[in-house]
């Protein structure tokens, strides 16, 4: 295990309706202990989950989302989201809690090849 | 008004199971009469007695066995969707000849007639899924 | 009486609120629910769908589910908002009730 | 109990790739048993379900598909398919294993207006 | 090395496929599996655009999926049909594998 | 070459299970090793001992228990998924002071750690999910 393996985890799914998110999150910080190269990527509905001030007190969940902000800790610093999937859903980068580098679909794709391992869910 | 609840997803993977949670306790609380909640599908899974949830979050089934205590509320899971997915009573499992039963407090096992049954009588019949 | 349907699918991702707004006769009820918020939001690509949508349906919209995913900010007017209580008193009001999953 | 309860089952997702289409079976079967005025719908995904000649043996799993064709013998007469979803799926009645009704989603829609009671899964 | 994407869903339902094609770049692999292999069928509203990914993708499709249901007189020309050990095969040929769920 | 397979939702729901079975059978029998099949989000329902399918279907549970061995497989579900959904195994029970524990032969309960080195030791790794 000398070199460190590029490791992505693939966000496609909105938080909230269902625990994708949240446990895809718990790996994310899992994997960042194992000092591999660890990239996030939030695309379609995915990118929903980095909204800022979501506020789950009304539906009575735990509010796992305030843990997005906490992965530079972690050291997790490549976040990425796709520009074409936030256009879609009328968001910018400015209504995201977390600061993030946006990607084209087709830089993403070329990002997506270069891993050893992709995690979705 | 006479409800009849029909619950398709198990505790936490699906909001079905909050949702289909905090309209039942609102309609109790607004005095309507809920005749039965039924689990079905993946449903069954919120009558486990083994869930353990960590403490910071909401334990979705011992929920529902309190909201069924509180207000005397029939909750049935589908005999036939429990026994592939693992949920038995201790009936069930004896009768599968196995040692243990995970059926949660307040919680029955029966058949689906109880749906259709509780959905005939009901005035409205409300479906939360996936 | 007036039917209402209930959607909680996000319209990006599933057909169920596209395939439920096809279905639904003028002065049909629609309440959006769990992920189908996303669908109550202005400016996305869903948007002029719900707009058209809105001019012969009474579309509804679960506030908890909107608080939780963080667009209170976002809603298109017109769409109107209940809690947990409203829920039920739409369902007391409207028969049937169908849930597009 | 005097009057019977119109009830309709409403099948929106393809077989095999979840239970769902199966387990609605068992609901409609059971409701029929019931004596009430029982209707299946089936649009999107769903009219998948009725396709003819599904072999579940390569996948191992039980082929309840069979099943839809006794459902005159449970005295469901009612089974509506939606022209739309069969048109965009390029599926016509001749691909069905069961003689339906095939009725166009205003129709459809009326039709369910009518219920008293509409599941779904 | 070429890459893998699987896909397990429906087009007509879900953005799955959809969003796979948006991201799949020249010469990659696509195995349509369990209710994705209905992406493979002739003459559907999503027809069009498998035909066109079938340009510069190499589709296949898994034919228990398929037989199970009963669509396998209705599958497009080009797509290549693997049994469970040819699934294996193209996973142990391409990198990395990536599932659009 | 050496595979990692990732289940993320249960028996019967969804055919992920049986795809990752029959996808995780045939690598093995063309003499792939196979080093984990960690089961995560509703995964871990795989892993109950408590499954009783009809007597005319596949039994999903044993199918993998078996699998495991015949081949010494792996077979490991998150301990922090399977306890919110009521997988346990003995020592977990006892933990949280249940006096049942519902874990099927052959699988284990361990940390998400597990499908990380996993991974990492692994030439492919492939995801079966919803």
């Amino acid at each position: 295990m000398a070199t460190k393996k590029k490791i992505m985890i693939v966000n496609r799914k909105a938080p909230h309706g269902t625990i994708y998110a949240f446990e895809s999150l718990e790996m994310a910080l899992i994997t960042a202990a194992f000092d591999q190269d660890v990239t996030l990527a939030f695309l379609d509905d995915g990118v929903y989950q980095l909204v800022k001030n979501q506020d789950t007190r009304p539906i009575e969940t735990k509010n796992f989302t305030r843990a997005y902000r906490a992965l530079p800790d972690y050291e997790i610093e490549k976040i990425y989201v796709e520009r074409e999937s936030l256009n879609a859903r009328g968001l910018t980068p400015a209504d995201l809690a977390v600061a993030v580098e946006v990607l084209d679909a087709d830089t993403l794709a070329q990002r997506i090849m270069q891993q050893d391992v992709v995690f979705s869910a | 008004m006479k409800f009849t609840v029909l619950v398709n997803e198990g505790p936490y993977t699906h909001q079905a199971s909050d949702t289909a949670f905090h309209f039942t306790k609102a309609a109790l609380e607004k005095g309507h009469h809920v005749l039965r909640v039924f689990f079905y599908h993946d449903g069954v899974l919120n009558a486990t007695a083994l869930s353990v949830p960590p403490r910071d979050d909401r334990d979705v089934v011992k929920r529902w066995s309190t909201l069924a205590q509180q207000y005397q509320l029939d909750l049935v899971a589908c005999i036939a969707a429990a026994e592939r997915r693992g949920i038995l009573d201790s009936e069930d499992a004896k009768r599968h000849g196995l040692e243990m039963d995970n059926l949660a407090p307040r919680f029955r096992i029966s058949g689906l007639g109880q749906l259709v049954e509780a959905a005939i009588q009901a005035d409205r019949v409300v479906v939360f899924g996936d | 009486m007036a039917m209402l349907y209930t959607v909680n699918k996000s319209p990006l991702e599933r057909n169920a609120l596209e395939s439920c707004l096809r279905h639904a006769t003028v002065g049909t009820a629609i309440l959006l629910i769990e992920d189908g918020v996303y669908g109550a939001m202005a400016q996305t690509a869903f948007t002029p769908a719900l707009e058209q949508a809105l001019q012969k349906l009474h579309i509804y919209a679960l506030k908890p589910d909107i608080e939780a995913r963080g667009i209170q900010d976002k809603i298109l007017p017109g769409i109107a908002l209940v809690d947990y209580g409203g829920f039920v008193d739409l369902v007391a009001q409207h028969s049937p009730v169908m849930a597009w999953l």
